[in-house]
């Protein structure tokens, strides 16, 4: 449970309430991390959360983080220059390795963006490994999306399909308006060649894991990331559970047969 | 210096006196706060406004009624500390009773009588950042709070069952292995258990805790023999308004 | 002194247990009115005592004051138990007693190093005083945990303790739980004595009580927690006549209820216990209050802050005592049989005397409740003390004449919170 | 290894030998009405003559007519309590670093360790193995414990296969023996430490009828158990009855108060205290018992996952019987029956499976 100290080098305001920080260890340093594992970020003596790893390398991680209460507003606004604690990487990842030779699709909801980024980023960079790679993106208003400017950059490119979309225009956007899941229902979807990677809020996350099923993608094929109270991280404080899972262990990470049971219970 | 400011309203001093009780932590307190209103230590009074404000008492006058909306105005934090200012306090009894008896009782001039007709939180006059409750509020608690805000963390002050408590503490249950009553497991934690620790049942300083099943728990006391006037009696007391109102819920 | 009006008015008091406000009016170099204003809602606990099972008192009485809450307890089960004559265990007494020597240690401690001592050394609060004598105030602050160490192993909490009830305790430590605060408790035998030699340097302006004192008395010792009455000018009476010498008067101008005794305003509390009670202090309390210059009685209201260290000492020693000769009470508590009955008890509340009196049904349901709490009763000498040190200080500057008269007000720790028992007024704010 | 015999006074002389090698020993005693767990300075302070009668939500000491000092089933804890503190330090932080906070309790023998029991501390193990508090407290942990001759009236291990005879785990296994022979206990040794210990203890090998008349004993004891699971899969059972009407009867009933899982020997949640002091300066981490009825266990951004008084009761009985298998290879239930004491309101969890077992209400 000793997190290891990592300082902040550089902090970028996302949108009004979510910032990415760069981190570099200090000393030690935790293992590489895989797309899809998160960490477990402490704010000295504020308190400690789970928060997705959004980009890696060489020891440097990255974390983009939405300020909803005391620890991931003490985390979000941590300025260059300070010092967290940082334990992980922990969890399952997306296993885009899994989805060599195949389409991807990627669907992100607001926040669900931030885990979703190593997925992208790694499918570009072995790009001839894919075929198609589709992109659909959705925040509540324009403002809201996360790493705009990349969300730019890949738009330009041709070797990848990137759909946005808002729930509430604001000004200067003069793209669709609506859920992800209208986008993702206008894709065309070959089912047995296509791998999908959802995050985002719950039934956001329900209701694309539908529109890909009723365009007969298999649910084993479907894989999405999910959220539950945690505090330790390595599968012994058991707060994570979710039936028969320990999300911090079996997951975040887990394919769409698994997750739909659960996910449809009540209060499960 | 973030400023600290406590203020009195209907109570028994006893919530106020707990930061004074805190004789380890006092001076380093008063080290890391400018105490700039406390009327029951210090003849020195700052003007506002206030970091924190401490708000002891319940609301039982117009005047009192006026004055925690001037205190909230001057607050950039209000934190309600005690059963009285959470809940009404046992000056609340009289929400439920005839008050015409119970001024019959105590006073000989019934003019001043019809403005004191309720007891009433400081919650339900205005908006309150943290209510710790108890009654009195425990000692630990109350710094846990005041560090808290200090650091801009969210205080640790579980919402869960006297009963958690007093099994942390490897205490024999009291309704258990001896029968006796206890609210235990539908009053507030923050007590420490104090009750069971004296071989007493907890008579419920801290009010319910949130979705409270009261209903089982009156099923039980009257297993245990307690007839309808015993078990009325027992959740009237320092949060009558509370328990009455966790009564009214349905349990979730 | 010219012919003018002169108002003082402090519109609410520090560092007093309570709210309340102080109303000097003063004209033609004559004091016409001097008030000590309770502005403090009342809480109507006497009438919603009635119907309530007699076991439920001590519990609910305790929260008409945080400051003293085991005086409240204690007149409590005095009265039910007076009103059924239970027997109680000479072991269970002393615990008791042990429990009040806490309360004791730990309101004196406060009264004295939090509230008034500040007052003589020209400050506003301890926390300023701990800047230039931070040891000094330490040591008070020491000496309160003592006292609340008391009150959390016997009482189970400082304020509103737990452990008590009618009979007894709900469980009775043992002596290996009593044993570490005896340790504890001869440090703050030293922080007491202390405490004497540093309060007897004060400077204490002049002023005589001029009127009947009134305590409690037991014929064992020095009383605190039982016992009948014992006056001035009346050598003693029993506790069940209380009502039958005090008698409570409604003044116009005042919210409160006046309290007399055999129709003449009288002080109980510090003052009162000392001089009428001397004797019975130990020889080393007695030591003690010689060497700070108290002679057998004490009429200088000032020097109360005089007479509160030395009550802390006897209350520690006396506290060490019970605990060297502590002999577990078992069963913890006795039996009431209930009855219909009448009940009253008294004991020595840090600030002066309580009184309770129950009326109870055979079922042991509290019929009708009396409680008459010492703030009450001391509210006239108070008031009395006011006209008399600003008729002597009038040309005094108004802000030091009203710091005097607070300083007046502070000598008595007032209590202002246990409100059981006062009227409300509109306060007219002038 | 053969069997041993021990007479009464060779037990006091195990405690003495166990403390004098640098042993913590913790057994069960008499204290507030209960038989607690608790460091023993000597074998006096086992339980002599004390009973209990325990049924839901009911638990008292009774005095028997002999001086067994093993004759009572589970009382309010666990040997959790010792490897599994309720609230433990986890590290501190003054401004330097994050300083790990490497309690030390010293070696703890535990003594009288029934069958359920030591499967609970297995399923424990097999949980928190990989914390360093857990195994800091477990190795070199000397285990002496105790057949179950007497089942109390909530006990069920023998359908949960855990007991009354203590399972692998020990290192010496008493069984309590009081006739006109005498009151003296049949030794079995699991361990080459044990067997070391008993070397050292006044005692005579078993004979093959001293041993037979035990062992018949323990086994009789298995048909005396107040309770029993359904028999079946309990694991399908929980699993496929999710949406069970069941749920919101036994809501009706449960305080939430989450006494079942602080008295249970194997429920290992905790939260997380992240605290400060009131300079700033010192920061701490530590842990404290949780429990699946708290409001704030399943607490996430918003709102708590589990709101409802039947969802928090059906996570930790399914936790119990059922998901424990899919996260931990083995049930989260070894049958001590202290959940139904303990329960305010003696909610059974045997009655609770036989209902959803007979599908009705
Ligand atoms: C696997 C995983 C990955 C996550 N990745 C990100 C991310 O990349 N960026 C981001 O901004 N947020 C992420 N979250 C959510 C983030 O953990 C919560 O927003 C955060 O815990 C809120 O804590 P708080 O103290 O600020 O808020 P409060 O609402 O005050 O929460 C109080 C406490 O409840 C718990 N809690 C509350 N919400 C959550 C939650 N959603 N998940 C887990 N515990 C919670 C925490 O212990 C928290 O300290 C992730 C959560 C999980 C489980
Ligand atoms: S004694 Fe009371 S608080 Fe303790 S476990 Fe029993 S019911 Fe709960
Ligand atoms: S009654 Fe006792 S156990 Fe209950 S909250 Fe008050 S002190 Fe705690
Ligand atoms: S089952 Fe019993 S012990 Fe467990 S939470 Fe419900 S009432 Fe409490």
């Amino acid at each position: 449970m000793l997190p290891v100290p990592y300082r902040v080098v550089a902090r970028t305001v996302e949108t009004d309430d979510s910032a990415t920080l760069r981190l570099e260890p200090i000393g030690a340093r935790v293992p590489h991390p895989n797309a899809g594992q998160f960490c477990m970020l402490y704010a000295r003596g504020i308190g400690e959360v789970a928060i997705s790893i959004s980009d890696a390398w060489n020891g440097t991680l990255v974390h983009t983080i939405r300020d909803v209460g005391a620890v991931s507003r003490a985390l979000s606004g941590a300025p260059p220059g300070a010092v967290l604690g940082v334990r992980g990487p922990f969890g399952t990842d997306w296993g885009l390795d899994s989805a060599v030779g195949h389409d991807v699709v990627i669907v992100a909801g607001g926040l669900g963006l931030a885990p979703l980024r190593p997925v992208v980023l790694g499918a570009l960079h072995r790009r001839a490994e894919y075929r198609r790679v589709t992109l659909v993106a959705g925040a509540r208003s324009p403002g809201e999306f996360l790493f705009r400017a990349q969300l730019a950059e890949w738009a330009a490119r041709a070797d990848i399909d990137v759909e946005l979309t808002v729930d509430r225009p604001g000004a200067g956007w003069d793209g669709p308006v609506g859920f992800v899941t209208e986008p993702l229902g206008r894709l065309d979807v070959e089912p047995s060649t296509t791998i999908a990677f959802v995050c985002g809020p719950e039934p956001m996350m329900r209701f694309s894991a539908n529109v890909l099923l009723d365009k007969g993608l298999a649910p084993d094929r479907i894989r999405l990331s999910l959220e539950r109270n945690m505090q330790c991280g390595i599968g012994v404080c058991g707060h994570c559970q979710l039936g028969p899972l320990l999300v911090c262990r079996d997951g975040p990470v887990v394919d769409y047969v698994t997750a739909e049971p659960l996910l449809s219970a009540r209060e499960l | 210096m973030p400023s600290l400011a406590v203020w009195k309203f209907a109570s028994c001093d006893g919530c106020q006196l707990t930061l004074l009780d805190c004789e380890d932590e006092l001076l380093t307190l008063a080290g890391q706060v400018t105490i700039a209103h406390f009327l029951e230590a210090s003849s020195q009074v700052l003007p506002g406004p206030y970091d924190v404000s401490l708000v002891e008492g319940s609301i039982t006058t117009p005047a009192d009624a006026e004055r925690i909306r001037q205190v909230r105005e001057q607050s950039r934090v209000l934190v309600t500390i005690g059963a009285c200012a959470t809940a009404g306090g046992i000056q609340a009894l009289r929400n439920f009773a005839d008050v015409e008896q119970f001024r019959s009782v105590v006073y000989a001039r019934p003019e001043y009588i019809e403005t004191l007709a309720t007891s009433t939180p400081i919650a339900a006059h205005v908006p309150v950042d943290f209510e710790l409750r108890g009654c009195p509020i425990d000692k630990r608690q109350l710094l846990e709070v005041i560090s808290a805000f200090l650091a801009g963390r969210k205080p640790d002050i579980p919402d869960t069952s006297v009963c958690t408590e007093c099994k942390r503490r490897g205490l024999t249950c009291v309704m258990v292995a001896d029968g006796t009553p206890c609210l235990g497991p539908v009053t507030h934690a923050g007590c420490g258990a104090l009750c069971p620790a004296v071989a007493r049942g907890c008579y419920g300083c801290f009010g319910p805790m949130t979705g409270a099943n009261l209903p089982a728990l009156t099923g039980q006391l009257r297993r245990l023999g307690m007839d309808d006037t015993a078990v009325g009696r027992v959740f009237a007391t320092f949060n009558v308004t509370a328990f009455r109102e966790a009564d009214n819920e349905p349990p979730h | 002194m010219s012919h003018r009006t002169r108002q003082l008015r402090v519109s609410s008091l520090a560092r007093v247990e309570g709210e309340g406000a102080l109303r000097i009016v003063v004209a033609d170099g004559h004091v016409e009115d001097a008030q000590l204003e309770i502005y403090e809602p009342p809480r109507f606990f006497e009438a919603f005592l009635r119907g309530r099972a007699f076991r439920e008192a001590v519990d609910i009485t305790s929260r008409i004051c945080g400051i003293c809450p085991v005086a409240y307890q204690t007149s409590a089960w005095n009265a039910i138990e007076d009103a059924w004559q239970v027997p109680v265990d000479d072991r269970i007494s002393a615990l008791r007693r042990l429990l009040y020597c806490g309360e004791w240690i730990s309101s004196h401690a406060l009264h004295i190093y939090l509230l008034h001592a500040p007052d003589f050394l020209g400050y506003p609060d301890a926390v300023a005083l701990a800047r230039d004598q931070r040891p000094t105030v330490e040591r008070g602050l020491a000496l309160k945990k003592a006292g609340n160490a008391i009150l959390e192993l016997v009482g189970g909490r400082a304020i509103h303790p737990v452990n008590p009830r009618v009979g007894g305790f709900h469980r009775a430590p043992t002596a290996a739980e009593l044993a570490p605060l005896a340790e504890r408790l001869r440090h703050a035998l030293d922080d007491a004595l202390t405490t004497v030699r540093w309060v007897a340097g004060f400077d204490f302006p002049e002023l005589q009580l001029d009127c009947e004192l009134a305590a409690v008395h037991h014929p064992g010792h020095y009383a605190i927690e039982q016992g009948d009455l014992v006056t001035t000018t009346r050598s003693s009476f029993p506790r069940r006549d209380f009502l039958e010498h005090v008698t409570e008067r409604q003044v116009p101008h005042s919210t409160a209820l006046y309290a007399e005794l055999d129709g003449r305003r009288y002080l109980t509390g510090p003052l009162a216990r000392y001089s009428l009670n001397f004797a019975q202090l130990s020889p080393l309390a007695r030591d003690a209050a010689a060497a700070a210059g108290l002679e057998a009685t004490c009429g200088n209201p000032f020097r109360s802050i005089v007479v509160r260290a030395v009550e802390t000492v006897y209350a520690v020693e006396e506290a060490l005592r019970i605990i060297g000769s502590y002999d577990r009470p078992d069963p913890p508590a006795a039996d009431p049989t209930p009855g219909a009955g009448i009940g009253h008890g008294v004991s020595e509340a840090p600030r002066g005397l309580l009184y309770h009196r129950y009326e109870l049904d055979a079922e042991g349901v509290i019929r009708d409740a009396t409680i008459i709490p010492p703030t009450s009763q001391n509210q006239a000498a108070i008031e009395n003390d006011l006209r008399r040190i600003v008729s002597a200080n009038l040309g005094l500057e108004d802000a030091a004449l009203t710091s005097l008269c607070e300083r007046t007000i502070r000598n008595y720790d007032p209590c202002i919170s246990c409100s059981a028992h006062f009227l409300d007024l509109t306060v007219e704010h002038r | 290894m053969s069997s041993a015999v021990l007479d009464r006074a060779g037990l006091d002389q195990l405690v003495e030998l166990l403390i004098a090698d640098g042993y913590r020993v913790i057994g069960p005693t008499v204290r507030d009405g209960a038989i607690v767990l608790a460091e023993l300075d000597s074998g006096a302070q086992l339980p002599a003559g004390w009973g209990v009668d325990v049924a839901p939500g009911r638990y008292r000491l009774r005095r028997r007519s002999d001086a067994a000092v093993f004759a009572h089933s589970a009382g309010p804890q666990s040997w959790k309590q010792f490897l599994h503190p309720p609230r433990r330090r986890l590290f501190t932080d003054d401004g330097a670093g994050f300083e790990p906070v490497e309690d030390d309790p010293g070696r703890y023998a535990f003594l009288g360790v029934r069958g359920c029991d030591l499967a609970a501390i297995a399923t424990l193990g097999t949980v928190l193995q990989g914390t360093d508090g857990f195994a800091r407290r477990r190795d070199g942990l000397f285990v002496v414990a105790a057949s179950c001759l007497e089942p109390g009236g909530v006990c069920f291990c023998a359908s949960m296969g855990t007991g009354p005879a203590p399972g692998p785990g020990y290192d010496l296994s008493l069984t309590e023996r009081i006739d006109d022979d005498g009151h003296r206990f049949l030794v079995d040794v699991g361990s080459e430490a044990g067997a070391a210990l008993l070397d050292r203890l006044a005692h005579h090998p078993a004979t093959t009828a001293e041993q037979d008349e035990a062992r018949g004993a323990v086994a009789a004891a298995a048909g005396r158990m107040g309770r029993q699971m359904p028999v079946g899969d309990l694991r399908a059972l929980l699993r496929d009855n999710r949406e069970s009407p069941h749920w919101d009867a036994v809501a009706e009933r449960c305080l939430t108060c989450g006494n079942c899982t602080m008295v249970c020997p194997t429920c290992f949640c905790t939260t997380v205290e992240d605290v400060t002091d009131l300079t700033g300066e010192h920061a701490e981490r530590a842990e404290r018992w949780a429990s699946c009825f708290e409001l704030a266990f399943s607490y996430l951004h918003g709102g708590s996952v589990r709101v409802s008084g039947a969802s928090r009761y059906r996570q930790w009985m399914t936790h119990k019987l059922s998901t424990w298998h899919d996260q931990f290879g083995g049930s989260g239930c070894v049958g001590c029956g202290r959940c139904i004491a303990w329960c305010p309101v003696g909610i059974d969890i045997t009655a609770e499976a036989a209902a959803l077992a007979a599908g009705h209400d």
